[in-house]
């Protein structure tokens, strides 16, 4: 062990103290509540007695629990689904909350799509609003990147989120995983509600599919490649530009030094 | 010991060690020559003990083109904490080694060096901890770009 | 300068010091990254001499993540769900780190309430961790059966997680400003049961492997670590109580309400793999007493002081704040300029350096030996690699 | 009462003269008999092992493969055979191939001795004893080629100490099964049987056979490297010991002969100390001994192996695992300076010719 070269001997560490007792410390290893006194007591005879004694009482545990089948716990889960109950607040899918006529509330804030810790949330507003300046197009969560920190729900001031326990969310194509939140293209709640005409209604809305979500993520994609691509020839170009006037300052200097070292090796 | 007698009895075994100011724990800026010196005394001083190295890692100053480097010393047994300060520069970044007086600092490091290169002068066994031995780069530093990095969508 | 970078197949190919009068030759064995006993993805490079291990290289990073670098491109609280994959057995703990750092810098205020939720869900977390891992130990001695018995009265805890937390595992249920949901009505009524449940269950655990005189005879004496090398070497939490010194940041820089419960440290005395068992399993005894003492006395008041959606600003500046997790020490390295996402983020994790120890502690035992002694630093990898 | 032995070798022998076609017909169907007894005997261990092992762990086991999961074993056997055969491009071909059928060979040799009851016994050597000590030992050979012939360290750390284990806890077993021999005054398997017919040696013999159980139960478990003993595929230590390199059908091999080394320890556990197929029989109560005589004897020879099948699956399923040094010390310390006081003790015992009923 090359550490042994390194380190000091032992007598150079600073000795430490068992710190400032507050109270009293629970005392020492191994004098647990007299429930091992075989070996302390080291009997040759009666260490063997009872170590051999320690052994059945394992087995007794065991044993005892294979004589009393009503102590397991195994759930078999597809045969128990009817009578499976998650708690309400787990958090297996983030679902939007619509009120009794399928109306939701999001304003389009977009306060949970800045929460959200790793870009879960991609929020796109109508092009042609129907009724009111700002309506929703389409609310896609991606259950592929969510890390179900519950973030967006709290956040949200118009309490549209929410996590239910649906959690058979498993599908074969991960494309599938991009839900499409919200039922419908258009205007909140209560500009809806203002509407009389249940046709003017019907027209302000549009129905979504849960699953038009990857169409827009790979429309998202394609958008953002072409701007990254801009975008890393503008930082190389200047991260060039910085090298250079950092080898003039260099040259300026007039001061011939190794290359570091960490260029290197790295 | 408190904060101002701390610092005071830091300052009186390193005379010109100075207070970082915008720090929530006694803090001192030493230079990087008297760091093993001053570690050996504080560790080693009946009425400092600091024992434990609890972390040690560095900052990325980009702007100012230096790495401040953090070392948190606890004393398990006095029960106080100070924090020493050692700037280097980014481009040169060697420090000697708190190996000797600390042996977690292999460690804590080796991690500096994978993660932002300072180099350790002296270090027995200096090579990278998480990466590759083959890794181009050091991704801590501000200015760490490579291909895997995914950015933030605006 | 003397500064000399090297790498891995050079640190494992030095010449063979076998010291044995009979010419055995030593060889170097990869264990892991794919281990039954290296409990996910870390690998130690052992130079065997037969059965005995003459030295340990750990090599990290099989599960890096960048959490650091990753917690510079978001925001205060966002950052907070990342430390749940740290140490995902203290997930809680985590949490509640870097919350403290952060409330501690901006200035932010809590009440009772909170602390006392924090409290609690935290000591639960730490029961059921030492469950998890008192199975876990079980099972690397090469008993099937206690890993069982310990995931099954650790599943409790997570059904209590569950109603109020909504998670199981990486909870981020600690928030700056305070706690993501009031408890769950049941809460109280189900950490009682809970806990007349748990206090039958212990005996169970201490004559299945407790008084075992396997358990015993593999653990005596066994990877010791004394106090001066536990602290040198940066060990934390029940690792560095095994060996005697009763450093607990609960006891010496009391946080939540850990100042108002009564508790007592447990601390070993040789810092052999016995102390480090014993120490967990009283540590779960003491656990179980603060919850005992809490649990009917929640303060009233509100659990979430600040607008959740705030943007949280942290004054320029070097922030430090440390928790007691089930594994030791967790620090949270907070350098803020000002903004409002961290400038630097550093966790100091107990992990990383408990993890230092085994080198110390294992090199001259058995293979079997190393396996009982990895186990008994209780490693959680994700948590060393970060 | 008297129990006519009559072999299945003796039986072959009595068709010989007349017929040798129908004796080498009887011969091929013994043959294939004792390999599907064995076959099946493994996997209904297995399956055994499986749902006992799951209820002692407050689990089910396997529920969904017919009932209550009884097809499980045999779906997997089905998957084992059809996964992909993996010999490593480093390994030794030949003893890669050939060593879990060596190790599967000893199995099958040791079963052709073993009495299951007065007319099913396959060959009843005046040797039994020495032949099942010694053809079990082959298993360990299997073992040995198994964790060389992988070229893995792992694997080969798994072998060597299966190989000291197996060897040196041979020697102990064999102590114990001598105290047997001493006081049956045999070799015969069935010899030592009927030998018991006024009691079984375990409380026969003055104590000594209790400890000679005792050791043989230990040092036979530590032979067939189960839990606490199962240093060899030690799977927290070794990942899997010896057979680390195989896969699909030849680690069923070793798996399967895993089992039946179970099975033939216990029979031989049985065999010994317990009767074998003798009836419980106390002395000379006959009205008691009447009344046992009605269970047939192979049923008792099933009943008296399950129930050391059990305790060894129990042992297993509580004890967590020795360390190689405390392996060596229990065995060279402890059991087997036991085992020589105790083979002094009873041969003393058998000289003065006291025994605690009538022969």
């Amino acid at each position: 062990m090359p550490a042994d070269s390194v380190l000091p001997p032992a007598e150079s560490v600073a000795t430490p103290e068992v710190l400032p007792p507050p109270e009293k410390h629970v005392g020492v290893g191994g004098a647990i509540h007299g429930a091992v006194p075989w070996i302390d007591k080291s009997g040759a005879v009666g260490g063997v007695f009872r170590a051999i004694r320690s052994l059945f009482g394992g087995m007794k545990i065991t044993g005892g629990y294979l004589m009393r089948p009503s102590t397991v716990v195994t759930q078999q889960y597809p045969e128990n689904r009817e009578t499976l109950k998650l708690p309400d607040r787990f958090r297996a899918q983030l679902a939007f909350n619509h009120d009794d006529n399928g109306y939701h509330k999001c304003t389009l804030c977009r306060i949970c799509e800045e929460a959200c810790p790793n870009v879960s949330i991609i929020i796109t507003g109508r092009e042609k609003p129907a009724v009111s300046k700002k309506e929703l197009d389409s609310f896609v969560w991606r259950l592929d990147s969510c890390t179900f920190c519950n973030t967006c729900v709290i956040v949200c001031p118009f309490n549209v989120l929410r996590f239910d326990g649906t959690f058979e969310s498993s599908v074969y194509d991960r494309r599938l995983l991009s839900y499409t939140l919200n039922q419908y293209a258009g205007p909140v709640a209560s500009v809806l509600e203002k509407l009389e005409d249940p046709e003017a209604r019907k027209a302000a809305m549009e129905a979504r599919d849960p699953y038009s979500g990857a169409a827009i993520i790979a429309a998202l994609v394609e958008k953002q490649k072409a701007t990254k691509i801009a975008e890393r020839a503008a930082r190389e170009a200047a991260k060039a530009a910085r090298v250079a006037a950092k080898a003039a300052a260099a040259a300026a200097a007039a001061q011939p030094e190794a290359p570091p070292e960490a260029e290197n090796v790295g | 010991m408190e904060a101002p007698n701390l610092i005071a009895a830091v300052q009186a075994l390193q005379p010109d060690a100075t207070v970082r100011a915008q720090s929530d724990r006694p803090t001192l800026i030493v230079p990087a020559h008297a760091l093993v010196a001053l570690a050996t005394r504080l560790r080693d001083d009946p009425a400092l003990r600091f024992d434990l190295l609890e972390t040690h890692t560095a900052v990325d100053w980009l702007d100012e083109d230096r790495l401040e480097l953090l070392y948190l010393l606890t004393s398990v047994p006095l029960g106080h904490h100070l924090t020493l300060s050692v700037s280097v520069d980014r481009d040169a970044p060697v420090v000697p080694t708190l190996c000797k007086v600390y042996p977690i600092a292999e460690w804590l490091e080796r991690e500096a060096y994978d993660m932002f290169g300072i180099l350790y002068d002296d270090h027995p066994d200096l090579r990278r901890l998480f990466l590759e031995d083959d890794w181009v780069g050091f991704p801590l530093r501000k200015d760490y770009e490579d291909d895997f990095m995914l950015e933030r969508p605006e | 300068m003397s500064v000399h970078v090297s790498t891995l197949q050079a640190r494992i190919s030095g010449e063979s010091t076998a010291s044995s009068p009979l010419s055995t030759e030593e060889y170097f064995v990869n264990m892991g990254p794919q281990h039954p006993s290296t409990h996910g993805v870390l690998r130690l490079v052992l130079r065997l001499d037969g059965e005995t291990v003459r030295e340990v290289v750990p090599v990290l990073g099989y599960i890096h993540r960048g959490i650091e670098k990753m917690g510079e491109h978001g925001n205060y609280r966002q950052f907070v769900h990342l430390v749940d994959r740290m140490d995902y057995l203290s997930a809680l703990a985590n949490n509640w780190a870097v919350t403290m750092v952060v409330e501690k810098a901006a200035k932010m205020e809590t009440n009772d309430r909170i602390q006392a939720i924090r409290t609690l869900v935290c000591e639960l977390q730490r029961i059921q961790s030492h469950q998890l891992w008192w199975g876990v130990f079980g099972m690397d001695l090469g008993a099937f059966t206690p890993f069982f018995y310990g995931l099954r009265d650790r599943e409790q805890i997570c059904d209590i997680f569950e109603k109020t937390i909504g998670a199981r595992l990486t909870m981020n249920y600690i928030q700056p400003g305070g706690v993501m949901y009031d408890i769950h009505p049941d809460f109280v009524k189900d950490v009682k049961a809970f806990l007349t449940y748990f206090k039958s269950k212990m005996p169970e655990y201490d004559a299945l492997m407790t008084e075992n005189v396997i358990i015993q005879e593999r653990l005596r004496g066994i990877g010791k670590l004394s106090a001066e090398r536990a602290i040198a070497l940066g060990a934390t939490g029940p690792v560095l109580r095994a060996s005697g010194v009763a450093h607990d940041l609960r006891k010496s820089e009391p946080y939540g309400l850990y100042s108002q419960v009564d508790f007592d440290v447990p601390v070993g005395t040789t810092g052999d793999c016995w102390d480090r068992y014993w120490v967990r399993m009283e540590e779960m005894r003491q656990s179980v007493r603060i919850v005992e003492q809490l649990i009917d006395n929640i303060p009233e008041g509100k659990t979430f002081l600040v607008k959740p959606a705030a943007k949280i600003k942290v004054p320029a500046g070097v922030h430090y704040s440390h928790v007691e997790t089930a594994r030791g020490v967790l620090g949270v390295l907070l350098v803020s300029n000002g903004k409002d996402a961290p400038y630097r983020i550093h966790c100091r994790t107990p992990n990383f350096n408990n993890l230092w120890c085994i080198g110390e502690m294992a090199t001259g035992g058995r293979i079997g030996d190393l396996v009982a002694t990895l186990s008994s630093i209780d490693i959680v990898v994700p948590d060393i690699d970060r | 009462m008297s129990w006519p032995v009559k072999t299945i070798a003796e039986r072959t022998g009595d068709l010989l003269p007349g017929s040798p076609w129908t004796a080498s017909v009887y011969v091929l169907l013994t043959i294939l008999a004792v390999t599907a007894f064995m076959t099946v005997t493994g996997l209904v261990l297995i399956y055994a092992e499986r749902k006992i092992a799951a209820h002692f762990q407050c689990r089910l086991g396997p529920m969904r493969v017919g009932w209550h999961g009884v097809l499980q074993t045999i779906a997997d056997a089905l998957k084992l055979l059809l996964k992909e055969d993996i010999v490593p491009r480093d390994a030794d071909a030949l003893l890669h191939i050939l060593a879990p059928v060596l190790s599967f060979a000893g199995m099958l040799l040791v079963m052709i001795a073993l009495p299951m009851s007065p007319s099913l016994q396959v060959a009843d050597m005046n040797i039994g004893v020495l032949y099942v000590t010694a053809v079990s030992g082959l298993g360990v050979l299997g073992i040995l080629l198994g964790g060389w012939s992988s070229n893995n360290k792992w694997s080969l750390l798994g072998a060597m100490r299966a190989g000291a284990q197996i060897i040196s806890y041979e020697v102990s077993a064999t102590l114990a099964l001598l105290v047997v021999v001493l006081f049956s005054g045999t070799l015969q398997l069935s010899g030592i049987v009927q030998s018991q017919e006024a009691g079984w040696w375990i409380w026969r013999a003055h104590g000594c056979g209790i400890v000679a159980f005792a050791i043989f139960l230990i040092a036979g478990t530590a032979e067939i490297n189960r839990t606490p003993f199962d240093l060899a595929e030690g799977e927290s230590e070794l990942t899997a010991g010896f057979h680390t390199e195989y896969s699909g059908l030849r680690f069923s091999f070793f798996f399967l002969s895993e089992f039946l080394n179970m099975f033939v320890l216990a029979a031989m556990t049985s065999t010994l100390f317990l009767g074998g197929w003798m009836p419980l029989h106390i002395g000379h109560f006959a009205v008691f001994n009447g009344v046992m005589d009605i269970i047939p004897p192979g049923l008792w020879f099933t009943l008296k192996t399950t129930a050391m099948i059990f305790l060894i699956m129990w042992f297993r399923w509580t004890f967590p695992r020795l360390r190689v040094d405390q392996l060596m010390r229990l065995e060279w310390k402890i059991l087997l300076p036991i085992g020589f006081v105790n083979l002094f003790v009873s041969a003393a015992c058998v000289v003065t010719g006291c025994y605690f009923f009538a022969r």
